[in-house]
């Protein structure tokens, strides 16, 4: 089974990252961008085949290495291969 | 010799390039605002170390799109000879002057001490100050400095003398065939990890890049 | 007396903004506010506060910024010598170096923050000791950083220093700015309770110094740099409260920095300060616009009234209280010459930042914010400085402790050099300072690694020597002994490498002060910090208080970081550790008589901690680093190493490992003599050309001086030890944290 | 409109920090993980509200600037809100 990770700053939390996307987009032209995020996509293989379990345990990985949540959120997506 | 340092935001080694430049050129050398798009004639143009953009999506991403860019593209175009350092290597590579790109370092830390690289063709406006093999001491500092290019690239790299300095014994950053500086086909752009010019000065403890200044001097001047 | 409860007294005529709480006993404690306190609120006002003003009061009041416990303290350190421009009380300290040409420095703490976040608590809290430096107009030249961890062996510890270190790095090498040196601790008692301190040191021209106090009113009050944001509002009361496991809803206080905005910030600042746009400038620091507009308006003696709403805000919907306690970083408050603010404007929208007029200087005396047109807090500005609390909190003497008793020599002492090269205590910190560029600006003469970091004062032969030290052991052993020793020590590194020391910074981290025996450690260490800067004219210029650095009522080990820097006047006579030549006579300076309580011998070695710390003797202290300092500047001496943790052969082992060069080392066979931290002790390398002439001037000054060697060969031995190869050593001394740090 | 623009290195170009997750993970006594990729997850607000013309414009955005493609592949996911 596959697991997608998406890791990003919690709303109000400063991504500075996103902050110099956006200007540097305006200065080569492109109009109408608002609000530029840039956040983490990590992906896994997992021996796991029962989506439950998987997803439980990515959740463990989630909160002891793949997220700092005291500033950033998560999110799984699984997949089945 | 005419020489400018251009400086985008986030640029922080503009100044010692400057003074190590005009040091050897024994005259002033210009500096260059990343949003003009006039520059004077000059002989050489070099790409300063530091954080342009903070690295901030990928080193020298954001630097190479700048509007100086388009006239240092031209330049380059014409002949005249461009320095990358550091920094300036991944924006030139960004910007498709040089082949390939910056990657991470391996060990995915900021790696700041001296290595001993290696003068892989001292027939160039670069490196002629050098004997061919030389083995120098330069210091590197970056954190984005594994070199990648496609196989098919690296051979024509290789094929067409464009590998300008190996790291000899200690690949600080997992570089492509340890790889620390390559030309362009015509070796008037050179781009490289090491700052020469923290090298440059007998307080440095080193001079050893002092022999990349003083070769352009000796081909440009 | 009965407890004011809020709303007791005299209903306001002033109103509450809509959807605020109303200030209840509950409000006010959570905004770690005493009963007593809030009734000093309630005088002040006249009436009850409102939410903001709750905020503004709390904020300014807590432990971080009106240094409420350790104010009468501090006020016992000196500070001035004739070199001295400004001490304490402004955002730095500023020495005149001569030639023109001022150092302005201050270290400054962000543990609570780096123990939840460490890669962002860090990284955040260089870039608050940066601005407190550029905001007085110098340009920063080196960064220094101290730091203690928990046991190696605590699950926590490796996390933390691989998150702090990349936080330093991340930060400092992105603004360009070297960091030179530093120092790494490991101890239990920090398990919980990390301590990242941080310091700057910047160049200007001692004509071109920027002071914070707010002139001329009418004048316009500029905002600059980064948007505000719902940062770590309450990171200000949050730095001084004691963890407990509540912690873990404090989180979000944390906040992300843009060390790329910052850069900016740098380049826009001197810009402007080149030219006579600015009346006075302040950073924005723990709590933010709040604090800094109110010091600016005390410092002028003058009234600020903000318009809130031409706050540059990154957020949609901040309440006035968000925006005035919001701790975003990269910003800066400033005071222009009328008529100024367009050639600032255009200054710093060159360089993409932000920039806002949200004000303007008033001869109120009052500190008044409006939003929508109406008045949302109205504020007198001295009581809200002058009235804060200021407490003289009972303290107790730490006890003497019995002195060490006779000690069996656990191994031979070739074999205790080793153990102890290669363990967490004296181990080479090259994989710390490898990730910090400390190149970068090209003015780095010696880097991390020596006794003091030296840096070319740009454009000139000049050199500036930076150190910092402190040994928290000696200090929780005798507070007295401990904090003289930290300040002798940082002298000690200055004078090695042939600087003449000038003046300190320090930063004070302790337990929880309501706790008689920690004010007790913190009162100890300011009297010997006292005694050691008066006895060697080394003022206190700029520096910081932590307190509560507690973790389930276990406090760290008392430690006073003290940051302090010299001069060099000519760099081409300076010294380092590394050996330079064969045949050099290793002569050992000052008295040995082999002390080891406290130790790290003991330490490591026979797990033990007890004994007394190693006395300072200041007047020995003086004349012996006054010796060395000469012999370095007349250029009679060039490897030179001071005597700290781990005694004489570790100093030895480490002058042979940076020179390559070795050394055959000879004397009594005694742990204590080879491992005694006896205070006031160089070791010098002097070519026999100039024997005659030290030994002579060692007599003439009273000087304490003998022979232990000689320089040569690849390894070292030790009287009749079989010799170990520089090379073993050095894998001995380099192997351990790259090993421990790679056991992720 | 949202743009999710999702950047990873292509196969062939060494992924250390990827791989330095999996390592920790299997430290962390997490078993059965196999290959752990991270990529960047860019998230923009676009005033555009035609979906042709928004993929259009950040296709353009990500060949100028979001992806390296000598060492990149990118995705593009829109999203009405
Ligand atoms: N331990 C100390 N010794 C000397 N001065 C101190 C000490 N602690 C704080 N100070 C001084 O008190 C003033 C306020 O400190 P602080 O609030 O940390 O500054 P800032 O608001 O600029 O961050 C500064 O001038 C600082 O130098
Ligand atoms: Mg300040």
């Amino acid at each position: 089974m596959k697991a997608r990770v998406h890791v990003s700053f919690k709303n109000g939390v400063l991504d500075p990252q996103g902050k110099a996307i956006g200007l540097t987009l305006a200065n080569l032209g492109f109009a109408g961008v608002g609000d530029v995020r840039q956040g983490k996509l990590i992906e896994l293989e997992l021996a796991e085949s029962d989506a439950g379990a998987a997803r439980k345990s990515v959740e463990e990985m989630c909160e002891k290495l793949l997220a700092n949540t005291v500033i950033e959120n998560y999110a799984i997506e699984l997949e089945d291969d | 010799m005419k020489a400018c340092v251009v400086v985008f935001p986030g640029s922080n080694c503009d100044r010692d390039v400057q003074v190590a430049l005009s040091n050897v050129i024994g005259g002033p050398v210009e500096m260059v605002w990343h949003g003009d798009s006039e520059m004077a004639a000059t002989d050489l143009i070099v790409l300063p170390g530091g954080f342009s953009y903070g690295d901030y999506l990928r080193s020298g991403a954001m630097s190479a799109r700048s509007p100086v860019m388009r006239e240092i593209i031209a330049r380059a175009e014409r002949g005249v000879a461009v320095l990358g350092i550091c920094n300036g290597f991944q924006v030139l590579t960004e910007a498709g002057l040089l082949p390939g790109a910056l990657l991470p370092n391996a060990g995915l830390k900021f790696v700041c001490r001296d290595v001993r690289v290696r003068v892989e063709n001292s027939q160039t406006p670069f490196t002629n100050s050098y004997e061919q093999g030389q083995v120098l001491s330069i210091p590197v500092a970056h954190h984005d400095g594994q070199y990648f290019a496609e196989p098919h690239t690296l051979d024509a790299m290789r094929t067409g003398d464009q590998i300008a300095f190996r790291y000899d014994d200690d690949n600080p950053n997992g570089s492509l065939d340890d790889i620390a500086g390559i030309f362009n086909q015509r070796k008037t752009v050179l781009g490289l990890m090491p700052h020469p010019e923290r090298a440059a000065d007998a307080l440095h403890g080193g001079t050893d890049g002092r022999g990349l200044l003083q070769s352009l001097v000796a081909a440009l001047a | 007396m009965a407890a004011p409860t809020a709303g007791a007294c005299c209903k306001a005529w002033w109103p509450l903004l809509r959807n605020e709480p109303d200030i209840t006993a509950a409000v006010v404690a959570e905004h770690g506010l005493s009963e007593d306190e809030y009734r000093t609120i309630l005088n002040v006002l006249g009436r009850e506060p409102n939410l903001t003003e709750l905020g503004i009061f709390s904020v300014m009041w807590s432990e971080h910024c009106s240094y409420k416990s350790s104010k009468v303290w501090l006020k016992t350190l000196p500070t001035e010598a004739p070199w001295v421009i400004c001490g304490p009380g402004e955002n730095a300290g500023v020495v005149d170096i001569g030639e023109g040409k001022a150092v302005i420095f201050k270290m400054e703490s962000h543990n609570h923050p780096s123990f939840i976040e460490p890669y962002q608590g860090a990284a955040t809290g260089v870039g608050g000791i940066l601005r407190d430096v550029f905001t007085m107009g110098a340009r920063p030249i080196a960064n220094m950083n101290a730091l203690r961890f928990g046991a190696p062996e605590d699950p926590k510890t490796r996390h933390l220093v691989a998150g702090v270190v990349a936080g330093v790095g991340g930060y400092g090498n992105c603004v360009g700015v070297p960091t030179v040196g530093g120092e790494v601790n490991f101890d239990p008692a920090y398990n919980g309770n990390i301590l990242v301190n941080a310091m700057t040191v910047g160049l200007a021209d001692v004509d071109k110094i920027f002071y914070s106090a707010a002139a001329g009113i009418g004048n316009p009050v500029v905002y600059v740099g980064s948007k505000t944001g719902r940062d770590g509002i309450h990171g200000a009361t949050m730095a001084s409260a004691e963890f407990d496991d509540a912690t873990e809803e404090k989180r979000p206080t944390v906040q992300v920095g843009d060390p790329f905005t910052e850069k900016l910030l740098i380049e826009a600042c001197l810009e402007l300060m080149a030219t006579d746009a600015i009346v006075a400038i302040q950073d924005m620091g723990a709590a933010g616009l709040t604090c800094s507009s109110v010091e600016m308006a005390d410092k002028g003696g003058v009234g600020l009234d903000l318009d809130i709403d031409q706050v540059p805000q990154r957020e949609t919907g901040m309440s006035t209280y968000e925006v005035m306690l919001s701790e975003s970083q990269e910003r800066m408050l400033m005071v222009l010459r009328p008529g100024a603010e367009d050639i600032a404007r255009k200054i710093f929208e060159k360089w993409q930042l932000d920039f806002a007029v949200v004000g303007k200087v008033s001869n109120t005396g009052r500190f008044i914010g409006r939003a929508g047109g109406e008045v949302v807090f109205d504020i007198p500005v001295r009581p809200l400085v002058d009235e804060s609390p200021e407490y003289e909190r009972p303290w107790v003497k730490t006890e003497a402790p019995a002195p060490l008793g006779k000690i069996a020599a656990p191994m031979d002492h070739m074999e205790a050099l080793q153990t102890l090269l290669a363990g967490p205590d004296l181990s080479s910190r090259r994989w710390v300072w490898e990730q910090y560029d400390h190149t970068v600006m090209a003015d780095t003469v010696r880097k991390p690694g020596g006794d003091a970091a030296i840096v070319r004062i740009h454009g000139s032969n000049r050199g500036l020597a930076v150190a910092t030290d402190c040994t928290p052991r000696y200090c929780r052993a005798e507070p007295e002994a401990g904090g003289a020793q930290a300040v002798a020590e940082v002298w000690r590194n200055l004078t090695a490498v042939g600087a003449r020391p000038l003046a300190i910074t320090d930063c004070l981290n302790f337990g929880n002060p309501e706790r008689p025996e920690i004010m007790g450690q913190f009162v100890g260490c300011i009297q010997g910090m006292t005694a050691a800067c008066r006895a060697l004219d080394f003022p206190v210029v700029s520096g910081n208080v932590s307190l509560y650095n507690e973790t389930h009522g276990q406090a760290i080990l008392p430690t006073p970081a003290i940051g302090g820097i010299g001069v060099l006047d000519d760099l081409g006579r300076f010294a380092d550790l590394a050996l330079r030549r064969e045949k050099d006579i290793m002569l050992l300076v000052g008295h040995t008589k082999g002390h080891l309580g406290q130790s790290i011998y003991l330490r490591q070695l026979l797990n033990r901690d007890d004994g007394q710390a190693p006395a300072v003797d200041l007047s020995a202290e003086r004349r012996n680093g006054d010796f060395i300092r000469n012999l370095i500047v007349e250029g009679w001496v060039d490897s030179c190493h001071d005597l700290s943790d781990g005694g004489l052969l570790v100093a030895a082992a480490e002058m042979a490992l940076a020179g390559g060069i070795g050394l055959a080392l000879s004397g009594p066979n005694d742990a204590g003599f080879w491992f005694g931290e006896d205070q006031g002790r160089y070791l010098i390398a002097v070519p026999e050309t100039a024997l005659g002439l030290v030994l002579q001037r060692a007599e003439e000054r009273e000087v304490a001086v003998q022979t232990i060697g000689i320089t040569g060969g690849e390894a070292l031995t030790l009287n009749a030890s079989t010799p170990i190869s520089i090379a073993e050593l050095r894998r001995c001394h380099e192997s351990w944290l790259p090993g421990y740090m790679a056991n992720a």
